[in-house]
């Protein structure tokens, strides 16, 4: 065996300038790459380098500006910086979670794509020894006239649902838009939330010397080779030709994958544990080497291979799905080795861990990669990308947005609207049910699954206003952090932590990077006035078509806990007679509304802004009304306002109101469209309204009665009645029409 | 006319169907069983005559809603 | 009442199944493995849901020929209860335990909704618990639940009121809008709704309640 | 050797599949479109040289798990 990578170098194709091009890095990052290894990279470790630095793996562009998000708490187990966050949820339970993007792939083909995302979210989660429990989707979608639009939309559905149905792990909710925006550039978003005890949570740092490397799952294919610079790289009118890249995803091993590693993390066996993600075993056995402080050897002829006469090259960057990487205690590996084989998967021996630092790799009886840990892993460039601030909109008074015909015909409009209207033919094709815990199913504010074998409830949901972070980034980073918090207080639940999944244009643009930049610093903000930190994420940048950014899209995965779900809030009308209740103020703010969207037609100004202070106010407010059991249905205002909030609730009861517009109001379009913040309806009961008024009044909060709950029709008076069976019929109509239609 | 359209996975992706076919046959003790790739078969009966044209539209369907090209290939026969 | 679940691989409703039995009968079922060959003395057996084998090739397929579905078939042959749900029900017309065949949903999605059913025969060892034409609400959630068989079959299981559940709305094309069947003697069901999903009130119903313990007072 | 096996629903058996697609194709502006039935096609590798063998075998295989003969009809082809 020749014992250094200099002899092998005259057999590999030379390093050329646009063999770098080609791998996505700079010339000044060649040029570092030379310069740390004190010699030219061989094309297999040019490859391994051009993952690592990849903007995917290496966070490159925005690692500076991540550092500024709060990631402590007394809540957190574990932060960012592992497969998954963990919070405690008390009693030795520990919630895991993780939102991660699978755009380029999705669009390229949306079946695959989005299943193999959605596998890819899952073994983060069970990585770190949690059973998943529940998951979310936030999918962007381009304008419904786009030709591409349906097409995608049913293949994305479809592919989420094939693989978490297959898992058997419900998926509780999630968030769909349209805009034109996304024509080129869909966003798929998975986020998977897991249980675990606080005592049994895996990690991925290898620790010590001599301890063996081992492989799981799924045979290595040529899958996805580059998908990781792919995911970095902006898409042109020839991105067909990158179509060979995609991945087909396998649940049912996933499923197998999941038992086995739950099974075999019972046994004390386990050091450390990584799944293979993008970048495949680059980048998991580089991260458990570097955390641990570790050298890697790897013998790649021992890799499980589907397919002949594979390259060194090629293993190392295929990203073959349903695979895991381990480091075990020495001698365990028998036991692993049956666990494994009794589900019928590939266990194989493939490295062992070192005192060198160094990533090395042999096949075929030569040492085909030797480079230092380090520099791939921690001294991956950094970069501070110039930005400019995104321009300041005026503020624009509910007076000069004109006036509708009349408010029920409004809110039938919005409705209607795709932006508004029912996403139940996305949701029935998700197994909402499966592993009988779900409290609430998709169509609340959030998705709650009780914590197995306890009263205890997980409520999840996925917010953001991309229009408002537009018109202005940090108000707009600020508003999806507390639409997250208010989504989960309105269940009755304490918002815990959250995840993050930041889908913007390309970073070398400065406009960009402002909004970037803008929107990190409203996160921060809020996550540090709500006592809300961020403990995993993902930042998924050059989601770009030809010079057109998608609109800046920060979306926020929340977790709350409920401690008793016989104390949880939903949001449909209980009982006639109930009195209805709006806390928060209402100044009528239709500045990028979706009334100016769809009635107006224009949507321009500032977007709402964001008070903190109240939002968490009338947040813990509400809270103590639904654990006192005083609350007996709860919403939260956000898109399309009071009106449309009021409607969701009678739709979700088949139970109309009687209501009237405040008599202080002057344009009672902006009191009922108006998307002001930190506001909640909710209803009570008759002989408790009045206490409860008096109660709102003494802490401080604005209460408006709005009226009373009763008949099968919205009546605010003065304007024209419409029935609820009408709102409802309207509601569920667009999605399933559109997609019937080819 | 009629014609059949076979439509098979691309060379190098995975095909997990099939795998799953290939191990199940080899539980129930059918020895010597190596690869086994699953794909879809298509009849199509259609009014057009001439053979040409109806490739063509065969072709064109394929492309369009058949076959899924970014993993699958098609092959169209048409019955004489 | 003594009772087994199957786990296939894929099974994925298992641990429902198991849940559902000991909250109903007080006691937790047997967990038997797709690959042991023997059954433990027991008075019903579950196959449960899920995708056992990834519904790789047909739905139910490849489990109807794994190693423990000879005692299974033993212990319907002895006249001992067994049940399939969802995937458990196509597994037993893979193995001809039951006639017919689940096919794709005529809308060809995936389907996840309460739908309302209708008890078509109250009098058997499943189902004395309801009342005969009663509705009750059930979620359903699958992809192949679409009921065929052939008319002589169909005009058999009809004369013999051997159609115990039918939809009230049919979510997925089934013909007679079948959504669970018997076999002639009387102690082989399967069925895709899932009752083990609507046995505690916090989660929706207790519909599938009866359902259980029916069986524990035919035993 | 390898084996083609078609496997095929048996007339009179519904096929949702199938009838989408005709639905689809018809939507999308496919003109004379008539019937389409939608079937599995299987590429076997076998290591048995001897073809009445492998054809015995394959068969068996069909009638054990690849068709479920309640519903498919199935047919085997021997690459020469
Ligand atoms: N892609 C999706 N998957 C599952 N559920 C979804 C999806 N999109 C929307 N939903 C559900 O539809 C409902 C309405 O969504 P949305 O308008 O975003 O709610 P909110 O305004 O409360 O955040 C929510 O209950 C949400 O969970
Ligand atoms: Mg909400």
């Amino acid at each position: 065996m020749t014992s250094t990578v200099e002899a092998t170098k005259d057999t590999m194709s030379e390093i050329t300038p646009e063999i770098v091009a080609e791998h996505g890095l700079t010339e000044d990052e060649y040029a570092l790459i030379v310069k740390r290894l004190n010699r030219e990279p061989n094309l297999t470790e040019l490859g391994i380098f051009s993952v690592m630095w990849s903007e995917h793996c290496s966070y490159k562009s925005s690692r500076f500006w991540l550092a500024k998000l709060p990631t402590k708490g007394p809540q957190v187990i574990q932060g960012p910086g592992e497969n998954a966050g963990v919070v405690d949820l008390g009693d030795g339970d520990a919630a895991v979670f993780k939102m991660e993007s699978h755009n380029h792939p999705s669009f390229i083909e949306p079946y695959q794509g989005a299943a193999t995302g959605v596998g890819g979210i899952m073994r983060d989660v069970f990585t770190m020894g949690a059973r998943p429990v529940a998951n979310m989707n936030a999918l962007r979608f381009g304008a419904p006239e786009h030709a591409k639009t349906r097409h995608l939309v049913a293949g994305v559905v479809s592919g989420i649902g094939g693989y978490g149905n297959c898992m058997g792990v419900p998926t509780i909710g999630g968030e769909t838009n349209f805009d034109p925006r996304y024509n080129g550039n869909i966003l798929v978003n998975a986020m998977t939330v897991g249980l675990a005890r606080t005592d049994k949570i895996f990690y991925s740092a290898a620790k010590g010397v001599g301890n063996p490397v081992v492989y799981v799952g799924s045979k290595t294919g040529r899958d996805g080779i580059h998908g990781a610079t792919m995911a970095s790289a902006e898409f042109d009118d020839d991105s067909d030709e990158k179509r060979p890249t995609v991945q087909v995803g396998d649940p049912f091993t996933e499923k197998l994958l999941l038992e086995a590693c739950l099974e075999l993390m019972n046994e004390d066996a386990i050091i450390a544990i990584q799944d293979m993600g993008a970048a495949g075993l680059t980048s998991s056995s580089v991260e458990m080497a570097d955390k641990g402080g570790v050298g890697i050897k790897l013998d790649l002829d021992q890799v499980p291979q589907r397919e002949e006469s594979m390259t060194a090259y090629e293993m190392m960057l295929s990203e073959s799905q349903e695979r895991m990487l381990m480091v075990l205690q020495p001698g365990r590996e028998d036991v692993a080795r049956k666990i494994f084989e009794k589900w019928g998967l590939d266990f194989a021996i493939i490295g062992i861990t070192t005192d060198t630092g160094h990533l090395t790799l042999s096949h075929g009886g030569e040492i085909v990669c030797d480079i230092p840990i380090a520099p791939l892993a921690d001294d991956a460039p950094k970069y501070e990308r110039p930005w400019v601030a995104s321009k300041q909109q005026d503020v624009i008074e509910a007076s000069e947005v004109k006036a509708p015909e009349t408010l029920s015909s409004a809110l039938e409009c919005l409705m209607g609207t795709p932006d508004l209207c029912s996403r139940r033919w996305i949701w029935e094709q998700y197994d909402y049910t499966v592993m009988a815990d779900t409290m609430q199913i998709p169509g609340g504010d959030a998705g709650v699954v009780r914590v197995h074998g306890t009263q205890k409830g997980l409520a999840v949901t996925t917010d953001v206003t991309p229009r408002y972070c537009e018109a202005d980034p940090r108000e707009g980073g600020m508003q999806a952090v507390a639409e997250t918090w208010r989504n989960l207080t309105a269940t009755g639940a304490k918002p815990l932590a959250i995840t993050d999944c930041l889908n913007f244009g390309n970073p070398e643009r400065p406009e960009i990077m402002g909004q970037f930049v803008g929107c990190i610093e409203g996160m921060a903000e809020a996550c540090k006035a709500l006592d809300y930190p961020v403990v995993s994420g993902n930042v998924s940048l050059y989601n770009e078509t030809n010079g057109q950014g998608i609109l800046p899209t920060p979306a926020i995965g929340g977790i709350g806990l409920i401690e008793d779900v016989s104390r949880m809030a939903t949001l449909a009308f209980k009982d006639e007679g109930d009195v209805i209740l709006l806390l928060g103020k209402t100044i009528g703010h239709l500045g990028q509304s979706l009334y100016q969207r769809h009635i107006d037609g224009d949507v321009k100004g500032a977007p709402p802004p964001v008070n903190l202070d109240k939002e968490r106010k009338i947040g813990d407010f509400v809270r103590t009304l639904i654990t006192n059991g005083t609350a007996t249905a709860v919403h939260d205002v956000s898109d399309g306002g009071i009106a449309v909030a009021i409607a969701e609730m009678a739709m979700a009861s088949g139970l109309g109101a009687k209501l009237a517009t405040p008599s202080e109001v002057e344009a009672p379009h902006g009191f009922w469209f108006g998307e002001d913040q930190a506001r909640y309806i909710v209803t009570v009961k008759c002989d408790d309204a009045h206490k409860v008024i008096t109660h709102i009044l003494e802490a401080g909060i604005k209460v408006n009665r709005l009226g009373l709950v009763g008949g099968n029709s919205l009546d605010i008076e003065g304007d024209a009645p419409i029935s609820v069976e009408k709102l409802k019929a309207t509601h569920e109509a667009w999605l399933p029409a559109y997609m019937s239609t080819n | 006319m009629k014609a059949h359209v076979h439509i098979t996975l691309k060379n190098g992706v995975l095909d997990p169907q099939g795998k799953a076919v290939q191990n199940a046959l080899g539980a129930l003790g059918f020895e010597g069983v190596g690869n086994v790739r699953q794909g879809k078969y298509m009849e199509i009966d259609l009014d057009e005559s001439d053979p040409a044209k109806a490739r063509a539209s065969l072709e064109a369907m394929c492309e369009k809603l058949l076959a899924n090209t970014v993993i699958e290939n098609y092959k169209i026969d048409l019955e004489a | 009442m003594k009772s087994a679940v199957i786990v296939f691989p894929g099974s994925n409703c298992d641990r429902d199944a198991a849940v559902a039995l000991e909250r109903i009968t007080g006691n937790a079922p047997h967990m038997v493995w797709h690959k042991d060959t023997d059954l433990p003395e027991v008075d019903l057996v579950v196959l449960p849901g899920g995708f056992s084998f990834g519904d790789y090739l047909r739905s139910g397929a490849m489990s109807a020929s794994s190693p423990i579905m000879a005692a299974v078939k033993a212990h319907a042959d002895a006249g001992r209860y067994l049940v399939g749900i969802c995937n458990g029900f196509q597994v037993l017309t893979e193995a001809h335990l039951l006639p017919g065949a689940l096919m794709r949903n005529a809308g060809l999605n995936f389907v996840c909704r309460t739908v309302p059913l209708i008890v078509a025969n109250d009098e058997t060892a499943f189902t004395r618990g309801y009342k005969k034409d009663s509705i009750i609400k059930v979620p359903v959630a699958h992809h192949d639940g679409n009921y065929f068989a052939d008319d002589a079959t169909l005009e058999m299981l009809e004369g013999e009121g051997r159609v115990v559940f039918r939809y009230g709305e049919n979510p997925n094309g089934s013909l007679h809008d079948i959504a669970g069947i018997i076999n002639k003697r009387g102690n082989v069901l399967g069925l895709m709704p899932h009752p083990e999903r609507v046995v505690d009130p916090m989660l929706g119903g207790e519909d599938g309640v009866p359902f259980f313990s029916s069986v524990m007072e035919a035993v």
